[in-house]
């Protein structure tokens, strides 16, 4: 909290942004190289599921971070509904690209994994649908954006739906738990859950951890644009018009 | 008599679309008093007017809006006229004029009050605005092009209400390019250029 | 006079006047019904099971294609802030806004549903669980499309946008909603699924009524 | 210099709602000229403008155009400049205009081409509707309240083009509540009351 | 420069500006065959018996749902009747709105229809018997929407009328539309109702069009 109210200040940001953007996007391109070659190589094939777990790595991180996306989002609408912070909208509108591209991924990954688990593509299951639902919102949200021309009331239009439909993240979550259906149930993200073994974690922690890093490249960057975007319009700014009161006699 | 109404601007700024209009103004307008504000198309009349009853938020600054020197809300002390007509079609103008329980006879259109709104004339659209503003009552009153459209009989109307409003204490913002003539009350002029 | 009566008599006068533009919704659903009774070739035995969730699907949609006739006009041609001035607060509109729709739009669908249930041979216990189920749905429905109507009002191209923003909201009401009809002859209102229904409607409408009014509010400026 | 315009009135009644605004108006107008109507509000002035323009038939009677003697269809006499704009949302002010082969410069607003036409002021807008007219060419212009919600640069401008299209022997119907000011060319009132 | 062009380029550059607005028919269809789905439980052999018949439904109301957007616009502001003063007579405004129409709204919905056909697990060439039937509707579609559009235009109330205006007339098509999409696979394009679809387009252009100048012609005189 106390970085965040650091950070706030433009200025400020962009002396961090210089550093942290490149780490992050160089972070990202390293550990998910590594979790690739990991995942696809160098880990064993679960007894269950057969080659196919391979899917898991691209299918759970995505899924985390597809939630841990919106979750960025609906707390930086909040902090700029409320606050009328403009940094936190603009890093909130950043995070919807990549969010909704993961869910779009957990989405495919989990169907393409559907396929051999399940013995289909797509069921109507709680966890499934309420992801679907995900997606909707995500591209609602980014639809508000585009489609509002002014860009203040953009973001206290889109910081609305955005807060309403943090709703759907404790569904996505415990949906499996309400509906027992097909999904598994948590099983490494929860405490005293059985756990994987080493050799199916570690894959899952690089990629998660790449996905994050992707995350934070895309926010800070879409924030540097924006910083870039008002400075540049301040720059090409027009006078405004001059102001003078004189009294009429009737 | 109504107690003294203040519209209070204290340093405020005026954005549209990202180009400053108007900035770091800072005013303070009470009554009895009509302000007649000037300046070219485009040049920012309307922006200020829909700032000042509340309806827009400035980019920066603050306004207030008092009455004998306590704070009220925008919608306790502003009444607003804007330039386009806020009348629903499908409605006639005697049921529209009910719904702001405003009185059809004030502006002198009673005698249309079966027809639908979407069928009346400019000019009396403008007159039906005209009679929702007078039915409010408030202290303070925001004009926008009150005269545009309006026949000799209409203008005078307007001046008649301005000059009555003003004389019992009320304070009148009023945005146009037809000159405001009205006849003994204090009036200034705002001009943006 | 209360403001919400007043906005709700004006409303209504409207939809009387309107060429009949608040059936639109039924003549969608008698359409689709109509066309899902000829696809699945008139075969009873199927009807009968597919009739509870077309009819849920029915009105969900009736609903959705009226999304951008509750607050576009007045935030277009400026009444919502001019309401706002005469002291009827963003809330209190939102609240009237969502009671219009309701008597205007999505009570005529919930009231006519044992007429197109008769079309798929429904059962009379299947009638009554689906139509009670209707009604303890009809508060989040109508939350539910009201916000994005707030959402999109004045951008002159709602229809579609506010379609896709509140869709997602419906679709575990859907869910729920079918489940509960389909629970009612087994184990009357007493099912688990009323209470998770009435519980999202409760839960619905204390969202969507503040949300609603927040988005009123930005849209009126200009 | 064009050919003469003509429009010409025969036995004409007008109705709106069921009610007669204009009973057999019989009339011959021919360029050069300028034609004032002027009337209160409600009276039929715009229903009136609108028949001579072709957009509304005549509850009676007939209307027709010609140029040198010669009847031709209103579409290639006629320009009209209605009250309101008819300006398309969504489309910056550059993309409205070139749609009507309009040039922006004309009427003074080329600085604010890039702005959509939903967020032009009243003024500029009703200067990017003259612009089309300008445009547009004809030889009978008919503009219902020019002047509304213009600056005074904007009613000069109005002003002067009425001089260079009457001095280039055009007709032109014009209904205002404000003056019509134009110097140094024919100009007849019509009353209507 | 062409008017038919001028009026095509204008509506693609408002349609691209409206935050892809001319994209909500496709989200319909999208969340319409998405929530069918949810409603028939994601039964596959029953999705698959409905999925021809639902599509041919999605793309038709897709469609009616767009039909205020054809005209209105131009009537209520009066640019219509500028039009024709600048010389493009109404027969071309009709003609040009249809194409418009056609490509703005119609086109993506067909072309994407294979996608949706995944829903429903259809075969192949069931997808491709149903692409071609759109294809062979399309013309009537428009031609039917478009002149609901012009008849209820400038009334700021189209919904009710333009569907019961369009209804008639369309659900024939849908008839004949679902039928030939399922004679496709045994009977390939040579099947009767393929010749039946494109004679019912072929007729509804050449009456609709004529009928659209009319009415618009009659809604601008006001
Ligand atoms: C389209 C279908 C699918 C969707 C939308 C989906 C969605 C999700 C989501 C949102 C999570 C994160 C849950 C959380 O953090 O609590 C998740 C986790 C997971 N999914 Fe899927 N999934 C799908 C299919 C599958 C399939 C077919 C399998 C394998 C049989 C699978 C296995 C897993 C596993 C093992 C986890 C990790 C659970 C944990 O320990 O947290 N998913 N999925
Ligand atoms: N969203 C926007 N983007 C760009 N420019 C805008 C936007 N909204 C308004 N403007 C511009 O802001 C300016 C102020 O408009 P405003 O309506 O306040 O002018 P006005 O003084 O009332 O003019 P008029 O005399 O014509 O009524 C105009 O130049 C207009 O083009
Ligand atoms: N469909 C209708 N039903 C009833 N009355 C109508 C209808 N359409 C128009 N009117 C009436 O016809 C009259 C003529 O209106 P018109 O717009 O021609 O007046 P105008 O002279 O231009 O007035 P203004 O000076 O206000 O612009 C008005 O009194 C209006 O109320
Ligand atoms: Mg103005
Ligand atoms: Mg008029």
């Amino acid at each position: 909290m106390r970085l965040i109210s650091y950070l706030a200040n433009p200025a400020r940001f962009l002396r961090f942004s210089r550093f942290a953007t490149p780490a992050c996007g160089w972070s990202a391109l390293a550990l998910i190289g590594i979790g690739l070659v990991l995942a696809l190589y160098i880990s064993p094939p679960a007894i269950e599921h057969g080659q196919a777990v391979r899917i898991m790595y691209v299918h759970v991180p995505a899924a985390w971070c597809a939630m841990a996306a919106y979750s960025g989002i609906a707390i930086a609408s909040l902090v700029s509904f409320v606050w009328r912070h403009n940094l936190a909208d603009s890093v909130a509108r950043s995070l919807a690209l990549p969010g909704a591209a993961f869910t779009f991924l957990a989405l495919v990954t989990g169907s393409l994994w559907g396929r051999p688990a399940w013995g289909t593509w797509w069921q109507w299951d709680g966890r499934m649908t309420s992801v679907l639902v995900l997606l909707f919102i995500y591209i609602g949200y980014m639809a508000i954006w585009n489609i509002t021309t002014d860009r203040r009331q953009a973001s206290r239009l889109a910081a609305i739906l955005a807060m309403v439909g943090a709703l759907n993240l404790p569904i996505i979550k415990f949906s499996v738990n309400w509906w027992n259906t097909l999904h598994q149930p948590a099983t490494i993200s929860e405490p005293g859950a059985p756990g994987l073994p080493t050799e199916l974690l570690m894959p899952l922690l690089f990629m998660a951890l790449g996905y994050t890093a992707l995350l934070a490249w895309f926010a800070l960057r879409g924030t540097e644009a924006e910083l870039a975007e008002l400075r540049k319009h301040r720059a090409s700014k027009s006078k405004p018009a001059s102001v003078k009161i004189e009294d009429v006699s009737s | 008599m109504r107690g003294e109404p203040t519209l209070w601007l204290d340093n405020v700024s005026i954005e549209r679309g990202g180009r400053p209009l108007i900035s770091n103004l800072s005013l303070e307008l009470s009554g009895p008093k009509l302000l007649w504000i000037v300046g070219g198309n485009g040049i920012g009349k309307t922006s200020l007017l829909r700032t000042c009853a509340g309806l827009s938020r400035p980019a920066n600054g603050k306004l207030s809006w008092k009455v004998d020197g306590t704070n009220i809300a925008a919608p306790q002390a502003v009444g607003f006229l804007p330039a386009d007509t806020y009348s629903k079609p499908l409605l006639k103008a005697r049921e529209d004029a009910a719904f702001w329980a405003a009185d059809l006879g004030t502006t002198k259109i009673g005698a249309h009050s079966e027809t639908l709104t979407q069928h009346l004339s400019t000019g009396q659209g403008k007159r039906l605005s005209l009679a929702k503003l007078l039915a409010a009552g408030k202290p303070i009153w925001i004009l926008d092009e009150p005269l545009a459209g309006l026949d000799q009989t209409g203008r005078d109307l307007i001046a008649r209400h301005l000059q009555a409003h003003v004389r019992t204490g009320g304070l009148a913002l009023v945005a146009s390019h037809a000159p405001i003539a009205v006849q003994g009350i204090p009036t200034q002029r705002l001009v943006l250029g | 006079m209360n403001p919400v009566y007043k906005i709700l008599k004006r409303d209504l006068i409207r939809a009387a006047r309107s060429g009949g533009s608040w059936a639109y919704g039924l003549v969608f659903m008698a359409i689709f019904l109509a066309l899902c009774g000829i696809a699945l070739d008139g075969d009873l035995s199927v009807l009968r099971v597919l009739g509870v969730p077309l009819i849920w699907l029915a009105v969900t949609f009736a609903a959705l294609m009226s999304v951008d006739r509750i607050f576009a006009d007045d935030l277009r041609d400026g009444t919502t802030g001019q309401l706002w001035l005469s002291g009827v607060s963003y809330m209190t509109q939102a609240v009237a806004g969502l009671l219009s729709f309701v008597l205007i739009y999505l009570l005529p669908l919930t009231v006519t549903v044992p007429l197109w249930a008769l079309l798929f041979d429904l059962k009379g216990v299947v009638v009554v669980g689906l139509v009670s189920a209707l009604f303890c749905a009809l508060p989040s429905l109508a939350a539910f499309t009201c916000l994005s109507g707030a959402l999109t009002g004045s951008q002159g191209k709602g229809g579609f946008l506010a379609i896709f923003i509140s869709a997602p909201l419906l679709i575990p009401l859907l869910i729920f909603g079918v489940a509960a009809s389909q629970a009612y002859p087994t184990e009357g209102l007493a099912a688990v699924e009323f209470r998770a229904l009435i519980g999202l409607s409760l839960l619905a409408l204390a969202l969507s009524i503040p949300a609603t009014a927040a988005a009123l509010s930005v849209n009126t400026d200009r």
